[in-house]
């Protein structure tokens, strides 16, 4: 096995764990967090991708590359106004719970 | 290969950690981690750009902004406990998430041989752009609209948080305001910190039109000792209705948009450079950009006004 | 040489792994940021040390990132941490 | 000239990873916070410094040397005050910041 499919397979099962953390977690903040260890997940599968098209000198693709930079930039941008949101709820009702019926 | 194999191991304990933990402030400081070890193993896959970009947005600045949101619903822990989904419900997740990971794996395993790469295009036309770069090259130069649109997402984000505001603090300063305290330890750090990070920040910008690095990666830092500045009470946060904020970051889109129209008349598309001008038009769109792109990380840190504005 | 590099890597990263069962145990949020912090210094150790052994120089720009990132996160860790305490707002 | 600068550097290396050694026993085996506090000091502080030492010796150029000793001091900087800060909040009754 090369190192390239090692780290996809750590990405196959990063995207798993992060899909679990997202479904099971009551706590909104929490399924934050798994959504952003998802995210962790798909851009190291374009990083194995990238490995995999390394040539001409380079020692990637470089055009995954960009796309993981721009993709890890609005990933923060999403994140930071998710959080906005939930704080506004908390602000809001007193509690942080996607439950509709209190 | 033993080193990839205990990464790996390494990388994927933090990740369980980060979802099992019971306490959300321990999850966040296992993210804070896991970032830190996906950073190693960007530069393990030859991706220092990459791994700049992940240890400073990654795991640095949403570390910062998870970990003062985990601190400010503290208080709603217990609360959730009862609403933790049944076993039945637990295993069904666990079932289809294996599925999913089987189905990547699957797709790892299969990949076409040899490896589809656009690396040679970008090779047999990096020299046009003038960069020694060939991730800065496709980010300014071949998906320069993606670089663009980017921009404005992360201003759209931006306004998202503000209109969060309640009317009372329309237009207001967001967050607490700290207060520093003249002989603390805090003031100390950051009174060295940012000064050394600026500095890192700028070299960092300056450098990725021939090295790893560029205008995200030098960005962020210099938002991160912003942010720094602002929670040791330095400097307070700016009102988010002062003209200059404003100007400030919409300076980056504006210009990147201006050179991007501009490319209809000097080079016959949208985003086109010409050829003897292309690396100081790109000089030109990048700074600014990071300019606007670091005040815009900043204030999504900080979020919505939570101050009046001052009379 | 290259091998012996890698090899200490490795080792310092084991090392500080084997510090996150502190951030398993706890018991105070204190011993948390303390092997948070090791296993950065053990980060930057290890890049340092990869930069040299894989001939990445870049790697070592990663690194001051890192050192200065992890400073900004040790700080909000330490503020959140005081406040946690208290009203939280 | 270059054998003994690369033995200079496995020594300083291995040192150096033997005080994260220490400094991770001594995080898990220590009885309470402000000894464990003591132990990481060490490790990051010098556990670092002697991997930077020697790494220094097989720098190109002074601008590469420069960057390493800004990585040390930074982590330095940075442990040194939450190092404080941490002990003044782990003190009884001093959880003011």
């Amino acid at each position: 096995m090369s190192t390239a499919t090692l780290y996809g397979l750590c990405s196959a099962v990063l995207v798993g764990l992060g899909l679990f953390g997202l479904i099971v977690h009551p706590q909104p903040l929490r399924k934050i967090l798994a959504f952003n260890l998802i995210g962790g997940g798909v851009f190291l599968l374009f990083g194995v991708v990238a490995c995999r098209g390394a040539g001409m000198g380079f020692g990637g693709d470089p055009v995954p590359h960009a796309l993981v930079i721009t993709g890890l930039v609005v990933a923060f941008a999403a994140t930071a106004l998710a959080v906005a949101l939930l704080l506004r709820l908390f602000e809001q009702t007193g509690q942080a719970t996607l439950r509709s019926d209190r | 290969m033993a080193f990839d194999t205990g990464l790996v191991l390494l990388v994927l304990g933090v990740a369980v950690w980060t979802i099992v933990a019971r306490d959300t402030f321990a999850a966040v400081v296992g993210f804070v981690a896991y970032g830190l070890l996906l950073a190693l193993v960007w530069v393990r896959l030859a991706a220092p750009d990459v791994a700049l970009t992940e240890a400073a947005i990654g795991s640095g600045v949403t570390g910062v902004l998870l970990l003062g949101a985990s601190t400010r619903l503290r208080r709603t822990e217990t609360s959730g406990a009862g609403e933790k989904p049944g076993i039945t419900l637990r295993l069904a997740a666990g079932m289809l998430c294996a599925l999913v990971s089987a189905g990547v794996a699957a797709i790892v395993l299969k990949f076409p041989e040899p490896a589809p790469t656009l690396a040679p295009h970008t090779a047999a036309n990096i020299a046009a752009t003038g960069l020694g770069n060939p991730v800065t090259a496709v980010l300014m130069a071949y998906r320069a609209i993606d670089t663009l649109l980017e921009t404005v997402v992360l201003l759209l984000a931006l306004v998202g948080i503000w209109s969060l505001a309640p009317d009372r603090v329309w237009g207001g300063f967001p967050g607490a305001r700290h207060h520093a305290d003249p002989e603390g330890v805090l003031t100390f750090i950051a009174q060295l910190l940012v000064p050394m990070g600026i500095l890192v920040g700028i070299h960092i910008f300056w450098i990725g039109s021939v090295a790893p690095g560029g205008e995200f990666q030098g960005a962020t830092i210099l938002a991160a000792m912003w942010i720094l500045a602002m929670m040791a009470g330095l400097v307070d946060a700016p009102s988010v209705s002062r003209r200059w904020l404003r100007l400030l970051l919409v300076a980056g889109p504006t210009v990147f948009l201006a050179i991007g129209l501009a490319g209809f008349a000097m080079a016959g598309a949208f985003l086109a450079y010409p050829a003897p001008y292309a690396k100081l038009l790109i000089v030109t769109i990048e700074v600014p950009v990071t300019l606007s792109i670091a005040a815009t990380l900043a204030l999504l840190v900080a979020g919505p006004a939570e101050r009046a504005p001052q009379r | 040489m290259a091998d012996f590099l890698l090899a200490a890597a490795g080792f310092v990263l084991a090392t500080v792994a084997l510090g996150l069962v502190r951030i398993l145990r706890g018991p105070s949020e204190a011993d948390r940021i303390m092997a948070a912090q090791l296993l950065g210094s053990g980060g930057i150790a290890a890049l340092l040390l990869l930069a040299e052994a894989m001939s990445v120089p870049a790697a070592v720009d990663v690194a001051l990132t890192l050192a200065l990132l992890a400073a900004f996160v040790s700080v909000a860790f330490v503020k959140g941490f005081a406040r946690s305490g208290a009203d939280g707002a | 000239m270059s054998f003994a600068l690369d033995a200079l550097t496995i020594l300083a290396v291995s040192t150096g990873a033997f005080f994260f050694l220490a400094g991770t026993v001594g995080l898990l085996r220590f009885p309470d916070a402000l000894s464990r506090l003591h132990a990481l000091t060490k490790a990051d502080n010098l556990g670092l410094g002697l991997v930077v030492l020697g790494l220094l010796l097989q720098a190109e150029g002074s601008f590469a040397a420069l960057k390493l000793i800004g990585v040390w001091l930074l982590t330095l900087l940075a442990g040194a005050t939450v190092t404080q800060l941490i002990a003044r909040t782990a003190r009884p009754g001093g959880t003011h910041e």
